[in-house]
């Protein structure tokens, strides 16, 4: 089925009940808003979104799968992400090689996520957070340790998880996610129990 | 029902250097002298407004190519086709007559091939420049001689000097 | 007796009796003047903001004081405005650049001068029997100012914004005006206090002619530039309109100045239509014949103003010469009506 | 008194404000760059009174060489590049250029592939108007529409995430196919938001478009004629409010635009009126567009995503990784060969245009048979768009500028490419 063309035209008005009609709409809508409100915002240090598996976000390498073919710098739009050249030593052949790694610069990455799909072990991987604030531009550039570490995320730690459910009636329906919090609070208990173990120790 | 390709060489006559089937438009190429004289008649023919004015430095032959991608609005029939006038001018004394005067919406377009590859458009009504500052339209940036240096993928460094300075 | 205790008391009865409570100073600094007109013009940005983000899907002013709101946001702004420079640019016609603001907010408030706010006798600033058509004559003054600012700032957006607002002062005057001089045709009488102790019966002007309370309405939103007649300072094309080149508190100051007007507007229009203090009748004393009716015509003009601010999220604003048509074409016709409705109640004594 | 200095022109003279030497009783007005109502352009207008008698758009202010750049990169570096025409209508603005490649390349993304792109150049198309919509509330002082489009798109914006993991620069379509499939309960959540937004467009009627505050503002202001919007070449909804039939999906259907059921919305008015009636209509169709591919993708098995030349030869981590075997990497991902990286184009010719949100964008490829393409040319719609400033705006009051101006929902990091 092809798309069919409708001749259309603009809504007409008749100068006095429109007028009226129109502006006794308007403010029952704004009214109606005014009391029930439909609130979207997300308070954000206060509250973050606890983002899909798929989220392309910060890029992580696992460094055992990969094989240095280069096929991610080499994709890489931005040239965030480059080869680096590492010594390695052998086992089978007994001697020091030249291994190439790619480190990657989140000054220029635009996570377009191309070099996670192009790599043919994957051996890269997408966290689902973007939100990592770095005290200045050269920490942006990562080395090949940090590049193997999941980023810190400092919200993590104090904001309310939350989720956007989609809604008939309301759009995206903010709703905290316990499953983090919980999980997140035992992580707390446990680090509290082992702090207080270590004091008891000390005394 | 003749074809497109029949309608616009029983139109231009022999004005027509190459009419060819290209990928997504039909190619027509005219020379120089005779590109007003075309335009003219393709107009009437129903193609009514310009898409896109495009130029392509050859820089080996010495030339560029100007074409001007033009479909029509008003004409169902014509508007499933784009037609690409196109015309070779010399590289050194980039003139060619404007068509700005016979489609409108070539104007802006045109001016900015002008700005980006120096070619003047002889009896445009405004030719200024559009998009780029003064200094920058002087390089001419999208001739193929301007040439924009892109990174290479590798780190020249080793190991510890990349971690020491952590900068490319 | 203890002389400490005389001398206290004496203080006390200057202070409270002489100072405080002594009508042009009450009336102009305290209530409904200067201090309450900020406090309302706080708490009115605070709510405009407030409604406009409830019906946008927000949460509006927040982060400074979650628990009630943000409501302290203003203080903040206020603050940073205080604190600001004040950059006078070099083009400009420095006395009258500084001065129009500051002359504009002091004779937005003269207005309060003139009004009753009680029917107690000695608590009149100017006892006078002409009391609203001097104060109609004082609201008219401070629009001139914002004129002269533009024209001393020197600066093509201003001048324009302000060649705007003068248009609008043409349009809006002669309404207001004659809206508000119905209520003289009806109670046959000019004197603010006479106006609202015939309306002390519940017979509210505002609701035996509504049209007058309407016409009045929209003429203070086009006067203090509310939406939708937020013309000279629109944004979208003006930038700020008179008011580009200031900054800081002078900047505040017009903001301000603004709200004030409305402010006034709005405890005129409470008097006139909406029965001024009427469930309540004043007696002798100076809490229960002073401060209690200024309260009680405080707390109705506010909610005039709420009702204004709110329109703010449902209208944009209309074009130059369509609000000036609005004014002229659809206003005036409608204040000479309600003129006339109010002449023939008067005649036919519903008052 | 220090005024006369200034007003005697001894004193300073600064750039803008200067007053240009223009006839008698008419002067410069500049709207922009650094402006509350203009983008990223300048506008510079001539008004005499309040009338405008000469507008000449200025822009090229976020100008990015996107064209030059192209000519340095490879095939598929320059999805990412192009996207940033237009974050906003990522996909839409892409694909031109994808679909140019495959005519070079000679292959045709297989069905579910195109049904695919056609679902988010739909979403796009919804987030774009709406994204338009709020800009135009905002110039008319309406800040509640601004808000409610911006907090709608939003919804769409999400869906759109869902479908590709980011949530503007989706770089989603590529050559012979797309990079991911619809997670399993993405149809229940598009249709939740379709039917969302089809309440929240009698609301956005209410509040703004018959709201006679506003309705007085745009009716019969900024008329354009059926022909004259022809000779001024504009494109996208500008031009159907005018009367014209000329929708690329309808005149040249491409993608699944073939196969789904929809209308094209044509007003006859050519008023700003007219302009905007004719978003919200295509909102309304866009959202039954989705509706339906939703269903289609649905009903059909998921396979034959990529074009063979490119899945063929996969090997089977490729498939483990669409079918969610890998613990760390989320399901129905379409990992990329690894010839992407390197990929050659053979020579020739293309070109091919889409009907993105805001109009026709139009791309003239040329490829000499190297890794990088030989030359790439972009026509933004918001590029073809610009021209009406010139053209509309004279004999209109100064007031009624943001009206036109935003009628044209114009977006100045398009028309700067």
């Amino acid at each position: 089925m092809p798309a069919k063309v409708s001749q259309k035209k603009n809504p007409k008005r008749n100068p006095l009940g429109k007028v009226f009609a129109g502006n006794i709409g308007a403010l029952a809508v704004g009214l109606k808003y005014f009391f029930d409100p439909n609130r979207i915002t997300l308070l954000y240090p206060h509250e973050y979104i606890k983002l899909n598996k798929g989220y392309r976000g910060f890029i992580v390498l696992i460094k055992e799968k990969c094989i240095s073919c280069s096929s991610c710098a080499r994709i890489c739009p931005a040239a965030a992400m480059r080869m680096l050249s590492v010594k390695v030593y052998n086992e089978k052949l007994k001697k020091y090689m030249i291994k190439k790694y790619p480190v990657i610069n989140y000054n220029r990455c635009i996570f377009c996520g191309l070099c996670v799909d192009v790599c043919p072990t994957e051996a890269l991987y997408h966290v689902p957070y973007h939100d990592i604030v770095y005290e200045n531009m050269n920490d942006m550039i990562l080395s090949l340790e940090d590049f193997q570490k999941e980023p810190e995320n400092i919200e993590f730690k104090e904001g309310i998880p939350v989720k956007y459910y989609f809604d008939e009636r309301r759009g995206l329906v903010k709703t905290p996610y316990m499953e983090e919090l919980e999980k997140r609070n035992e992580k707390e208990e446990k680090n509290q129990k082992v702090e207080g173990e270590g004091e008891k120790g000390a005394s | 029902m003749i074809s497109l390709q029949d309608m616009i060489k029983e139109a231009l006559g022999n004005n027509i250097i190459k009419i060819e089937d290209n990928k997504g438009y039909i190619d027509v190429v005219v020379p120089l002298e005779k590109l007003k004289e075309s335009a003219i008649k393709v107009k009437q023919l129903g193609f009514d407004h310009v898409k896109s004015v495009t130029a392509v430095d050859y820089i080996q032959k010495k030339q560029f190519m100007v074409t001007y991608h033009i479909s029509s609005y008003l004409n169902e029939e014509l508007s499933r086709h784009v037609l690409g006038l196109s015309t070779f001018i010399d590289r050194d004394n980039p003139h060619i007559p404007s068509l700005a005067t016979i489609w409108t919406s070539a104007e802006f377009q045109e001016r900015e091939v002008y700005e980006f590859f120096g070619i003047i458009f002889d009896g445009h009504p405004d030719l200024r420049l559009l998009l780029l500052t003064p200094v920058v339209a002087a390089l001419k940036p999208l001739r193929k001689d301007f040439v924009v240096k892109e990174d290479s993928i590798n780190i020249e460094v080793d190991y510890a000097a990349y971690n020491a300075t952590k900068w490319w | 007796m203890n002389p400490c205790y005389y001398a206290c008391y004496i203080v006390y009865k200057v202070i409270v009796y002489d100072i405080i409570f002594y009508p042009p100073v009450y009336q102009f600094l305290i209530i409904p003047g200067l201090i309450t007109a900020i406090i309302i013009a706080i708490f009115i940005i605070w709510f405009e903001r407030k409604a406009a983000a409830y019906v946008q899907m927000r949460y509006g002013p927040w982060e400074i004081a979650p628990k009630i709101g943000g409501a302290t946001q203003l203080l903040a702004d206020l603050t940073r405005y205080a604190m600001q420079e004040i950059i006078t640019p070099q083009t400009v016609d420095t006395l009258q650049y500084l001065l129009a603001p500051i002359v504009m907010v002091v004779l937005a408030l003269l207005p309060l001068e003139a009004v009753p706010l009680t029917s107690v006798k000695p608590y009149f600033p100017i006892p006078s029997g002409y009391s609203l058509l001097v104060a109609v004559a004082f609201t008219t003054l401070s629009p001139l100012f914002i004129t002269m600012m533009g024209w001393a700032s020197n600066n093509k957006f201003s001048i324009t914004g302000s060649v705007r607002e003068s248009f609008m002062i043409t349009s809006y005057e002669l309404i207001s005006v004659l809206g508000l001089l119905t209520a003289a045709a009806m109670t046959r009488s000019y004197d603010l206090v006479k106006i609202v102790n015939l309306q002390m019966s519940g017979k509210w002007l505002g609701l035996i002619n509504p049209i007058a309370l309407f016409v009045v309405f929209i003429a203070v939103l086009m006067s203090t530039s509310g939406f939708p007649f937020e013309i000279p300072e629109s944004e979208s094309e003006l930038v700020a309109g008179p008011f580009t080149e200031y900054s800081g508190l002078l900047y505040g100051l017009n903001m301000g100045g603004a709200y004030i007007r409305r402010w006034v507007f709005s405890i005129l229009i409470t008097l006139v239509f909406l029965g001024g203090w009427a469930p309540y009748r004043p007696t002798p004393g100076v809490i229960t014949g002073y401060l209690i009716p200024s309260l009680i015509v405080s707390l109705k003009a506010v909610v005039i103003m709420g009702i204004m601010s709110f329109l703010r999220s449902v209208y944009g604003r209309y074009r130059l010469d369509q609000a000036l048509g609005i004014a002229w074409e659809i206003l005036i016709p409608l204040a000479l009506l309600a003129f006339g409705i109010g002449l023939a109640e008067a005649y036919f004594g519903i008052i | 008194m220090e005024a006369g200095t200034a007003s005697s022109g001894s004193g300073i003279h600064l750039p803008g404000m200067e007053i240009a030497k223009a006839s008698k009783n008419r002067y410069e007005v500049m709207i922009g760059p650094a402006h509350p109502g203009s983008g990223h352009m300048r506008i510079f207008v001539e008004v005499d009174g309040d009338i405008m008698v000469k507008v000449d758009p200025d822009i090229g202010f976020v100008h990015r060489t996107m064209e030059k750049l192209a000519e340095g990169r490879e095939w598929i570096q320059n999805i990412p590049l192009f996207e940033r025409i237009a974050i906003l209508d990522a996909c839409n603005i892409t694909l031109p250029y994808v679909r140019a490649v495959e005519k070079l390349l000679g292959i045709e993304a297989p069905e579910r592939a195109r049904y695919l792109r056609t679902l988010l150049c739909e979403i796009n198309r919804v987030a774009s108007h709406l994204y338009g919509m709020g800009i135009f509330g905002v110039f008319l002082g309406h800040s509640t529409l601004y808000m409610w489009a911006f907090g709608d798109r939003e919804v769409f914006i999400d869906l759109a995430e869902r479908l590709t993991g980011a949530r503007l620069t989706h770089t989603y379509p590529v050559f012979g196919g797309v990079r991911r499939d619809i997670p399993d309960d993405f149809p229940e959540d598009a249709r939740k938001a379709t039917r969302y937004m089809r309440k929240r467009l009698n609301e956005y009627a209410k509040i703004f478009l018959n709201n006679p505050n506003i309705r007085s503002r745009l009716e019969n202001v900024g008329v354009l004629t059926k022909n004259q919007a022809a000779e001024l070449g504009l494109v996208g909804p500008n031009i159907r409010a005018s009367g014209i039939r000329y929708d690329v999906r309808l005149n040249e259907p491409y993608e699944a635009y073939g196969d789904v059921d929809f209308e094209i919305p044509v007003f006859e008015e050519g008023d700003s009126l007219a302009r905007a009636w004719a978003r919200v209509e295509e909102v309304r169709q866009s959202l039954n567009i989705i509706d339906q591919v939703v269903t289609w993708l649905e009903k059909h098995p998921r396979e034959n995503f990529m074009h063979e030349k490119f899945w063929k030869t996969a090997p089977k981590l490729y498939k483990d990784v669409y079918e969610g075997k890998i613990s760390y990497s989320p399901k129905y991902r379409i990992k990329l060969m690894p010839i992407f990286a390197s990929l050659k184009v053979p020579p020739g010719k293309s070109f091919a245009r889409v009907e993105a949100g805001r109009g026709e964008i139009v791309y003239y490829v040329e490829s000499n048979g190297d890794i990088f393409p030989y030359r790439v040319r972009v026509v933004s719609p918001s590029f073809r768009n610009v021209i009406a400033f010139k053209y509309v705006m004279p004999g209109h009051r100064l007031m009624d500028l943001p009206a036109i101006y935003g009628s044209f929902d114009y977006f100045p990091p398009a028309f700067d490419r």
